[in-house]
């Protein structure tokens, strides 16, 4: 049961990713990239989890020991990360709309 | 002032182009001939930093730098590596020159390619942006790190290849690009945070000094290694580069291949130097190989029948990633034999390194040549074309220099890098050697069908007014016509000054890891 | 293709919902600069600062319409983006006479260099060297850049000519 | 049909190596080795001045990495802005 956060977190990156290969709407593909991204940040600030401690800040702080900071700060980064490459990648969804007239990933011309 | 340089050179070539990029909305205010050189001065001064930097590197003097410490060789306050660690080793210092390099060629070539009104300003700061990932990638030595420099090459190098965004081609191939290569990157990730979970480590040099190489190891491992093979586009994964590259603007494909060789050193940095012998090098060796002979006969079969000048292009940069695959795999599998290794298996890795140069050059002209067809003809259909070598005769020249070297043609690079792949191999598995001999043939094969279909033949109506390209186009493309050239002359200086230094960083594991801690 | 909201939507909603857009803007306003400025004190920073301020940008657009959307100068907030990265760039370069990223600031009895005492403690303003000027600058630029990029795609998808 | 299927098996076989690593890993709320994190705790306060050790983290000790990560919004505003923006009306085709 100690690793119920764990197995949580890779269902979620797992469902992330299965959308991002096997859905043909473009969203749901973007959605899924986003889900595995959110999937691996809470396995990061999972794996930095203290029994009972608080937040790594001395401000005020309660007598506790701290949980690790450094996921807290990875998470931060990927986050920002993540929220560009879904910026970048729904530009190129909302392009393809305009051009092809669907988000259907089938109706395209490439092939590759 | 130069020792000073020279001591902050491992942050700076990564702060430089960033900076200037930065710097871009303030300076395209001023007019797009402002933007224009100021991107080709930022990328020129990363340039001779970077040679600065190599110079003294190959010379056996690796560079670390701990970002924020109070000095920069204070790798390890507490005895273990707390900040981000840049380490440039001569590997790391290769791979930065190639990159910096190219991206001055490519920036050269873009001042009278991209003609496109408007979004200048943005394809140069997105080229600063890419260059500053690439070198980045190459020469961090933390694996978050890496993660994040793969992200910020893989966000701009996608905006790239949309440059023509009113086809939806591009963004169609931008947008098959970003999706692999954020899973991928997200791949990296999970795998940095495994490393995380285990050994409370993120440096490169900190995690493989600690490794056990139990389960979770091997999770990473091949987490890694699947990530950046998708990254450099071998083969179950290549779908995406063929329309990445055949959608980007000509100097964006040719910079594409170098950020691939950058993908291509991280994949070969996780190997040798993350897990190194400790690993089961044997199958992790035959692994890449087997992937590099798939890439490699899968990619040139693909080319063949392809009538866009670029795609057909882009199924070659696919097949010639085999190559590099195949010799620095052969050398992983032989990594524990230390006769092996002695006989073939260095020979069969300074082959792959020098085919990853010798890739980066001819493939940059080869695509900067299709651009310069592109550019005067507006077509890139191989059927439409023909007869241009009597209007073009430069791009002409330019173009078969290429596809001699690509096909491994003496005098030329490319015969001397995959002579040293096809010796070595051969004594390592025959059969392999005479697959990659096969796989030459093809590529030369499907180049003179192109030479022949675009520039040979009587001149056609529709192209009389064709002129040759405009001068800064064959200055860069010229430059780099000449370093094939003088690559393939003198091979034996190369393979001394640069890519014997290189290979000899990418086997000293120990060294690396001393280096940190 | 022409979609039917698109005509409505050029002048934004309706009047309630622009003048508790307004009402709203000075509270939104004081939570991200109150995240940005105490990011060594208290949770938060320039990141999540910045994406509270970039909220007002969509509030705008959102209750302002395409019309008005229009009329932002775009060049101007990724000016504002520009300088806020290479001010950030700038923190780090003023360690390099130790190292690149070196916190030259702290501890050093000039502006932000207050010393703190070691443990629990309130909290003081002028503490941690490079870390406010960096967070503002972050906030600065992450304000700017999403700014920018709900602004850009907010008119791209507003636009029915094509 | 025949891509589906390698696919799904693909995801299955990933699932099952992801899950299996999901069980290695260390108890949850109780990290094995903490040392570099530690560092932190311990002499955060005193090199950085920081009261919050997240910042001190993101500012000082993996300062690079945010430098780097503000950079990848700003390549993404950048490249949002050049894909969609409305300037270049009269381009010419590729």
């Amino acid at each position: 049961m100690m690793d119920l956060p764990f197995i949580a977190v890779m269902i979620l990156i797992m469902l992330g990713i299965s959308a991002a290969v096997l859905k043909r709407n473009m969203i749901k593909i973007v959605m899924g990239v986003s889900i595995s991204a959110s999937g691996i940040n809470l396995l990061l600030v999972a794996l930095g989890y203290r029994e009972g401690g608080v937040a790594p800040i001395f401000t005020n702080a309660p007598a506790a020991q701290m949980v690790l900071p450094t996921p807290q700060a990875l998470t931060l980064t990927s986050i920002v990360i993540d929220l560009a490459v879904t910026a970048m990648m729904l530009s190129f969804v909302i392009l393809m709309y305009k051009h092809y007239g669907s988000t259907d990933s089938r109706k395209r011309r490439l092939s590759g | 002032m130069m020792a000073f340089l020279l001591q902050h050179a491992p942050p700076l070539v990564i702060a430089l182009p960033l900076v200037a990029a930065f710097a871009m909305p303030m300076v395209s205010r001023l007019g797009a001939r402002a933007v224009k050189a100021w991107a080709l001065l930022s990328l020129l001064a990363t340039e001779s930093l970077v040679l600065l930097l190599g110079r003294d590197v190959m010379s056996g003097n690796p560079h670390v730098y701990a970002l924020g410490a109070a000095i920069p060789s204070l790798t390890t306050p507490a005895g273990y590596p707390i900040r981000i660690i840049i380490e440039v080793d001569a590997m790391s210092a290769f791979m930065a020159m190639i990159c910096a390099s190219i991206s001055v060629l490519v920036c050269m070539y873009s001042l009278q390619y991209v003609r496109k009104k408007g979004g200048q300003d943005k394809y140069y700061t997105l080229l600063l942006l890419m260059t500053a990932g690439m070198m980045g990638l190459v020469c961090t030595g933390d694996l978050f790190s890496m993660f994040v420099f793969l992200e910020l090459l893989s966000v701009s190098s996608g905006a790239l290849i949309a440059f023509y965004a009113r086809r939806g081609e591009s963004s169609e191939a931008a947008f098959k690009f970003m999706v692999v290569s954020s899973i991928g990157a997200l791949m990296v990730l999970l795998a940095a945070g495994i490393f995380y979970g285990q050994y409370n480590m993120l440096n490169l040099a900190a995690i493989g000094g600690m490794l056990r190489f139990g389960f979770l190891d091997k999770v990473a491992l091949v987490l890694l290694v699947a990530a950046f093979a998708m990254k450099c586009g071998a083969v179950p994964m290549h779908m995406w580069v063929s329309d990445a590259y055949g959608e980007a603007p000509a100097p964006v494909s040719a910079f594409l291949v170098v950020a691939s060789q950058a993908s291509l050193y991280a994949l070969f940095r996780v190997c040798f130097t993350l897990f190194g012998v400790a690993a089961a090098t044997e199958i992790m060796g035959w692994a890449l190989v087997v992937l590099g002979m798939l890439t490699m006969f899968i990619g040139v079969t693909m080319a063949i029948p392809q009538k866009d000048i670029k795609r057909l292009m882009s199924y070659h940069a696919v097949s010639q990633t085999g190559y590099m695959l195949l010799g620095v795999g052969v050398c992983l599998a032989v990594l524990g034999n230390a006769a092996a290794l002695g006989s073939f298996g260095i020979t069969a890795m300074q082959g792959g390194l020098f085919h990853v140069v010798n890739h980066a050059m001819y493939k940059g002209l080869l695509f900067l040549a299709a651009g310069a067809i592109i550019y005067r003809t507006g077509t890139r259909d191989l059927n439409k074309l023909g007869g241009l070598a009597h209007r073009m005769p430069l791009t002409a020249i330019f173009f078969l220099i290429g596809a001699f070297s690509i096909s491994g043609l003496p005098p030329f690079n490319g015969f001397a890098s995959k002579l040293m792949i096809y010796e070595s191999v051969f004594r390592f598995n025959p059969l392999l050697s005479v697959i990659a001999m096969l796989t030459s043939i093809l590529t030369l094969a499907s180049f003179m069908k192109v030479f022949h279909s675009a520039f040979l033949g009587p001149e056609l109506p529709e192209y009389r007014g064709v002129r040759e390209m405009p001068p800064a186009m064959w200055i860069s493309m010229g430059i780099l016509a000449v370093f094939i050239m003088l690559f393939g002359i003198f091979p034996d200086l190369v393979v001394q000054y640069l890519v014997g230094p290189a290979s000899q960083a990418l086997l000293d594991r120990i060294g690396y890891l001393g280096g940190v801690l | 293709m022409k979609r039917k909201t698109d005509k409505s939507m050029d002048d934004g909603m309706s009047i309630i919902v622009k003048v508790a857009a307004y009402v709203l803007a000075v509270p939104i306003t004081i939570l991200g600069l109150y995240i940005i400025l105490h990011g060594h004190l208290t949770p938060g920073g320039g990141f999540p600062g910045g994406a509270v301020i970039a909220t007002l940008t969509v509030l705008f657009l959102v209750a302002a319409g395409k019309e008005k959307a229009k009329a932002l100068k775009r060049d101007m907030i990724s000016f504002a983006g520009g300088v806020g990265l290479v001010l950030f760039a700038f923190f780090g370069f003023i360690g390099t006479g130790t190292t690149f990223f070196f916190n030259a600031l702290a501890n050093s009895g000039s502006l932000f260099g207050m010393r703190i005492p070691f443990g629990v403690n309130p909290g003081y303003m002028w503490t941690a060297g490079v870390i406010p000027p960096m967070n503002m600058a972050v906030g600065l630029e992450v304000a700017a850049s999403l700014s920018v990029i709900a602004l850009v795609m907010f008119v791209y998808t507003m636009e029915d000519e094509r | 049909m025949k891509g589906l299927l390698i696919r799904s098996l693909t995801l299955v076989l990933l699932f099952a190596f992801l899950m299996a690593a999901a069980f290695q890993l260390n108890p949850f709320g109780s990290p094995a080795h903490t040392v570099m994190d530690d560092y932190y705790i311990r002499n955060g306060q005193a090199e950085t001045a920081s009261n919050n050790i997240v910042s001190s983290v993101v500012f000082d000790y993996r300062g690079m990495d945010t430098l780097l990560e503000a950079s990848v919004l700003f390549t993404a505003a950048s490249g949002v802005v050049m894909v969609l923006g409305r300037r270049g009306k009269d381009e010419k085709k590729d």
